[in-house]
């Protein structure tokens, strides 16, 4: 399978009164053609920002302090805002978090979808509906939803038409940032299954975030674990769920609770600040199998085995 | 206190109203110390209409009295009846916004739409009519009405505030810990609730001044009570335009938006450090 | 859905007659409860004016009284006022002009101070929101801070304060601009161009004075909005979308502030005019604004009450307009 | 050995009214709502989607709302009685702990005040050193370091370590039951099974505990018994182990059938369809008739439309479908 989007030791900082946030201090990750990447992490992890920074939606106080996000061939990060415009929703779209107003409140439905596709391909109003009806309708929703507001719809469908909005050009990747978050517990198993079946209808790769490994489980083909910052494994799903190699993915993996098992261990610690992260590998405070090297080196990332990256001193000498 | 450093805008509000208020202070000292005991209203005291000299930095006026020291004595008035009058205005305005946002429906619904009908009305035509009327208005009599105006204004940027902080989780867990009504409001509410007071209050002081400097300079209210307001009046009608004493209409009206810019950037200095996103954005 | 439109409209209709009511019936309680009645009054600042003996003004008195039907208990006078007020708008004759009465001098008026005021606020408003907007949405560029200092000052002075300045500058020490008046005297009226250009010559410099306070005050809290606009999460997703900048602007940004500035609008009506009676007073336009302080000086209780009920009326009607547009900029009012 | 707690035929209405003369709009929270915890120390997990009106119950047994109709028994008196008779005694014996870390302690003051008023508040201590050592076991018995904890103000502490330390609270007050309303809602996967661990120990203390979730995993891991709830009515209850390996009623089965299993050889096997019901936004009933769960229901029969279906035993659970 060929990369399809490369980022390279991202870094995105917010400024404070008290220095710097590195909230993403040095991401590196490949993304492959049509598979769904899952994005683990905790909350305060920057699995968000690392999203965030790939399509250059970082706001004041933050700024993208360094990094590479190649695609096809080019470094996003160096072009314009205007030929960056180009190639948004066209070629790279995002699936908002599933919270309350990702749609705009005082216009209807269907201006925000066509909004969407009259910016990128020049086509009159009535073609623009159509293809957003047709959209409406992969995604199971009725064709009079368009005429609605964005505040006459439950939370669950408002997250359906934003993942409709999202495949209406029928991009390269797309990326989702927490999409089924705020969601009850049906609504959730509805947008992850939609969002699971993107790769297969519609031929896109999906860049999911998401804190619950579950959902990871149920529709990631690899996934990534982030933790301060930073990248610690990456591997296939069923490498990760069955040869867990870093501890922190050990650990996170035991304290989810589930119907499957009455018991769930949690990891001993609180989770550093990005004011200030530890020395060396930044998961050593919490680390059960710390090592003295490991409070000064920060553990590159390497390929223990085909496809399955770990960032650990234990497998530093193989 | 940590505002300072972030908010510059109301650092420089806080620097300019203390000036003026330690000016407004001093008046006495200062103008028996200028006029050998003489009051700064007495007519005749020196000649009439002299241009600006090192002994009266702003001249004098056709009554032959010297505008420097009218000016700190207008600067007191109004200083004076914008805060009993403010005070006043927030005091209605605390209270019935906490009925209000404390009780809420009914008594809320009600008391906001009061409040918002006064807002509407044009209040300066009905307070001149009032004033006009009354035979005798003393500053006691002037800042009532002033207040009963200006209360609606205060009252609409505290309630808000209010209505949430009762909403707030820890004032539930004090009422789980058997704290009284009394002890949620002052010990856990009001707190909370002081910077939002100040905002109120400030709001209540700016609107009781303009709408006083606007009664006096027309000639309605307490003649024996020299505002600044009463000291513009005074050059009007003394016809200093006309006769170009340009410096006894100007040093009235700077020193009054002064006090109303100065008041103001200190609410927005407020504003910027409280309110979040704000914050955020000015990278704080 | 329409029904229910309708309904929403009917109550506050009615939520707005009865505020006039209320505010109008406390104010005629207020002033007959105060000592001392306004024929009275009247009669003795005419005394002190002119020094008519005292014996006379009695019978001079209790004649106006009767003429003004004063002399009946309080309830009767005000159901008779209420009755030639909502019957015929007749507020009584007017003291000074004595046959004219009081509606004719304001309706003579009236247009004067609507024209100037309305072009006046409408200028400002949508002036404001531009600056407001462009503030709020490029805040680095250069012009930006000088701006926003300059706003936060003019938004604070209050505009009877700054038509004073620019009387005294531009009238009286460059003489560029009238002293006053609407029109100059020797002006041939009619629908021909001169007398437009006279027109909008005199009524430039109050207009201004209305204009730079209002349109700084509305851009300064345009910013405000836009900046919190600019942290919701539809904005974005609207940039994730690879919106025009235009587009974004207008169709997210503006249109989620029209409602806030709306209501900012109505409330601040008040407000507004209230600065509006003084700055005609000081351009001596003949607007309501000049006839009231006039009035003022003649004590003429007749016109001074029916210029304030006017005032209530118009504003409470301007509300009642604005709120109708309420549906129509945010849907979700519709519910 | 009467009922710790009692709630029978509750409702709750919510009218939503506007000052000019609108007709009120109705909204049944809870619609005869009953159900008990005995004397012995237990974790009761009530179960409900968002506006199923589990926060409501929440706040009818803590009287900071009135119940509509139907009665609340606290140990076998009604509430009303306790709140205007012992107050105190009342509210020593039933504490919460709330949903939301960052909102529970006032920003005014450092965190030692809440543990030094309950202190005062129901005289548990004689004098200051006794109240010190209380507030310190309290704070280790949640695996919090007095030192580390003491003396800061709510925005230096952690998401986790503040939720901990609303339990030492509760530690310290001893109460007989602890309302807990979505408590590890707000936290990271990792840091709540120590949290729920200290509420399976206080059991041991004798407290027992009322867990309000929206989140079936958590409710299995720490309850004994558990309640589900839905749109104002409970539709099932019985023995944990037995309600989730065998669910009765349909909802229950879709809970439990929609919640993803951490893992990847256990994906979901069938695909929701979107029933259009769900467009609109749901909280609470307007109308009372019939089966609450009538219109998202596959089983759904002709009766279930106008009928309310009774609560009916079935082994150890009990369930209100007609199903059944």
């Amino acid at each position: 399978m060929d990369t399809i989007l490369e980022i390279q030791d991202l870094k995105v900082y917010f400024r404070t009164i008290f220095g710097d946030a590195k909230s993403l201090d040095g991401a590196s990750l490949r993304v492959y053609e049509r598979e769904v990447l899952g994005i683990a992490g905790e909350s305060g992890c920057g699995k968000s920002t690392l999203v965030e920074g790939a399509l250059k939606l970082v706001k004041p106080p933050g700024y993208i302090h360094s990094g590479k996000v190649l695609y096809n061939g080019r470094n996003l990060l160096e072009l314009d805002d205007e030929e960056f415009r180009k190639i948004r929703w066209k070629e790279l779209s995002y699936i908002p978090q599933g919270s309350m107003n990702s749609l705009n409140p005082v216009i209807k439905i269907e201006e925000q979808m066509i909004d969407g596709i009259i910016s990128h391909i020049d086509i009159s109003y009535p073609d623009a509906k159509e293809i957003a009806l047709e959209a409406l309708s992969d995604v199971g929703l009725p064709s009079d939803v368009a005429q609605m507001f964005p505040h006459e719809l439950s939370g669950g469908m408002r997250q359906r038409v934003c993942i409709a909005m999202s495949i209406c050009l029928r991009p390269k990747i797309i990326f989702a940032d927490e999409p089924v978050t705020a969601l009850d517990v049906v609504m959730q198993k509805l947008n992850l299954q939609t969002i699971g079946e993107l790769k297969e209808r519609f031929g896109v790769t999906v860049v999911m975030v998401a804190h619950d490994m579950a959902w990871h489980a149920e529709v990631a083909d690899r996934i990534a674990i982030m933790y301060a910052g930073k990248i610690v494994e990456i591997g296939t799903t069923s490498d990760i769920f069955g040869k867990p190699l870093h501890p922190y993915t050990k650990g996170l993996l035991d304290a989810v609770p589930s119907l499957e098992r009455r018991f769930s261990k949690s990891i001993p610690g609180i989770a550093p600040s990005p004011l200030s992260w530890p020395s060396g590998c930044r998961f050593h405070p919490r680390c059960s199998y710390k090592m003295g090297v490991c409070e000064e080196i920060d553990p590159p990332l390497i390929e223990i085995e085909k496809d399955h990256f770990v960032a650990c001193h234990i497998y530093g000498g193989r | 206190m940590r505002i300072f450093k972030s908010s510059p805008k109301f650092t420089v509000g806080v620097i300019i109203i203390s000036i003026l208020i330690v000016i407004a202070l001093l008046e006495p000292t200062i103008n028996n110390h200028r006029l050998g005991g003489h009051s700064s209203t007495e007519i005749g005291l020196y000649e009439t209409s002299l241009p600006p000299s090192k002994e009266h930095p702003f001249g004098t006026d056709a009554y032959g009295r010297d505008v420097f020291s009218l000016i700190l004595t207008g600067l007191k008035y109004s200083l004076l009846i914008g805060f009993i009058a403010g005070g006043l205005a927030t005091l209605i305005a605390v209270v019935l916004a906490t009925t209000a946002g404390y009780k809420g429906g009914w008594l809320d619904a009600f008391i906001t739409t009061v409040s918002n009908a006064i807002l509407i009305i044009p209040s300066w035509p009905i307070l001149a009519i009032i004033v006009l009327f009354v035979r005798k208005v003393d500053l006691f009599f002037l800042s009532l009405i002033l207040a009963f105006f200006s209360w609606a204004g205060s009252s609409r940027q505290i309630k808000p505030q209010i209505a949430s902080l009762k909403e707030r989780p820890y004032v539930e867990l004090a009422r789980v810990t058997a704290f009284s009504d009394i002890e949620i409001m002052f010990k856990e509410i009001l707190p909370n609730f002081l910077p939002y007071i100040f905002v109120g209050f400030s709001y209540a002081v700016t609107g009781t001044m303009m709408a006083e400097t606007a009664l006096r300079l027309v000639g309605l209210g307490p003649a024996d009570i020299p505002s600044l307001g009463q000291i513009l009046n005074w050059a009007l009608y003394a016809g200093a335009l006309a006769q170009g004493h340009y410096f006894l209409v100007l040093t009235p009206i700077v020193i009054l938006i002064l006090l109303f810019v100065s008041i103001n950037l200190i609410n927005v200095g407020l504003d910027e450090v409280y309110n979040p996103r704000l914050k955020q954005i000015t990278g704080v | 859905m329409k029904n229910k439109l309708l309904r929403y409209l009917i109550r506050r209709f009615f939520l707005y007659l009865i505020i006039f009511l209320i505010s109008l019936t406390a104010f005629f309680f207020f002033l007959n409860l105060v000592p001392g009645d306004p024929v009275t009054r009247y009669v003795q600042e005419l005394e002190a004016r002119y020094g008519l003996a005292t014996p006379v003004s009695e019978e001079i008195i209790k004649e106006y009284k009767e003429a003004f039907g004063l002399d009946k208990n309080l309830f009767a006078r005000y159901t008779s006022y209420l009755k030639r007020l909502v019957l015929n708008f007749d507020f009584g004759p007017s003291f000074v002009a004595f046959p004219t009465p009081a509606f004719q001098l304001i309706l003579d008026a009236f247009p004067w101070s609507i024209g100037l005021l309305g072009v006046a606020v409408i200028v400002s408003w949508t002036l404001g929101i531009l600056l407001g907007t462009i503030l709020g949405w490029k805040r680095e560029s250069k012009g930006a801070s000088f701006a926003l200092v300059l706003g936060l000052i003019l938004s604070q002075v209050p505009t009877y304060l700054l038509a004073l300045i620019l009387v005294m500058v531009f009238s009286f020490v460059l003489g560029i601009f009238p002293m006053g008046g609407a029109y100059s005297p020797l002006i041939e009226k009619g629908f021909n161009l001169r007398y437009i250009i006279d027109l909008l010559y005199h009524a430039f410099l109050p207009a201004m004075s209305l204009i730079l306070v209002y349109t700084f005050g509305t851009m300064i809290s345009q910013r405000a909005l836009v900046i919190n606009i600019l942290g919701e999460d539809y904005i974005k997703l609207a940039e994730a979308k690879g919106l025009k900048s235009n587009r974004l602007i207008s169709r997210y940004i503006l249109r989620n502030t029209l409602l806030p500035q709306t209501t900012g609008l109505a409330l601040s009506l008040g407000f507004i005019v209230n600065g509006f009676f003084l700055i005609e007073w000081i351009f001596n336009y003949p607007g309501i604004g000049r006839l009231f302080m006039t009035a003022i000086r003649q004590m003429d209780y007749n016109v001074l009450m029916g210029i304030t009920v006017n005032t209530m009326f118009w504003v409470l009607t301007a509300n009642f307009i604005i709120e109708l547009l309420y549906p129509l900029i945010d849907p979700r009012i519709r519910r | 050995m009467e009922n710790l707690l009692e709630l029978k035929n509750v409702v709750k209405i919510f009218t939503r009214a506007n000052f000019a003369f609108s007709r009120e709009k109705v909204i049944y929270a809870l619609n005869d709502v009953s159900f008990s915890m005995d004397a012995e120390p237990k974790v009761l997990a009530l179960v409900g989607e968002s506006g199923s009106g589990k926060t409501t119950i929440c706040k009818l047994i803590l009287g900071l709302e009135e119940p509509t109709s139907g009665e609340i028994l606290y140990k076998g008196v009604p509430l009303y009685r306790w709140l205007k008779e012992n107050l105190k005694e009342y509210r020593r014996e039933v504490q919460i702990i709330f949903q939301d870390p960052f909102e529970t302690f006032n920003p005014f003051y450092r965190v030692d005040r809440i543990l030094w008023t309950v202190i005062q508040k129901f005289n548990l201590a004689r004098d200051n050193n006794e109240a010190k050592s209380k507030i310190e076991e309290g704070l280790e018995a949640v695996g919090l370091r007095a030192r580390e904890i003491l003396g800061r103000y709510p925005h230096q502490l952690s998401g986790g370590e503040r939720q901990r330390f609303m339990l030492a609270r509760a530690y310290i007050l001893r109460p007989k039951l602890l309302v807990a309303d979505e408590p590890v809602s707000m936290l990271d996967a990792s840091l709540r099974a120590v949290f729920l661990d200290h509420l399976k120990e206080f059991k041991r203390n004798g407290i027992s505990c009322l867990y309000i979730t929206h989140d079936l995993n958590t409710a299995y891991y720490i309850s004994d018994y558990i309640l589900i709830i839905y749109a104002g009515k409970i539709l099932e209850r019985g023995p944990v182990e037995g309600v989730i390996r065998n669910p009765l009623h349909p909802y229950t089965k879709m809970l439990i059938n929609s919640i993803p299993i951490p893992d990847p050889n256990k994906k979901w096997s069938d695909k929701v369809n979107i029933d259009i019901t769900q467009l609109q936004k749901v909280s609470g009933r307007e109308t009372v008739d019939g089966c609450v769960f009538y219109n998202r229901c596959d089983y759904a029969m002709e009766r279930c439309k106008d009928n309310i279906p009774p609560m009916k035993r079935v082994g150890e659970q009990e369930v209100s479908c007609f199903l059944y």
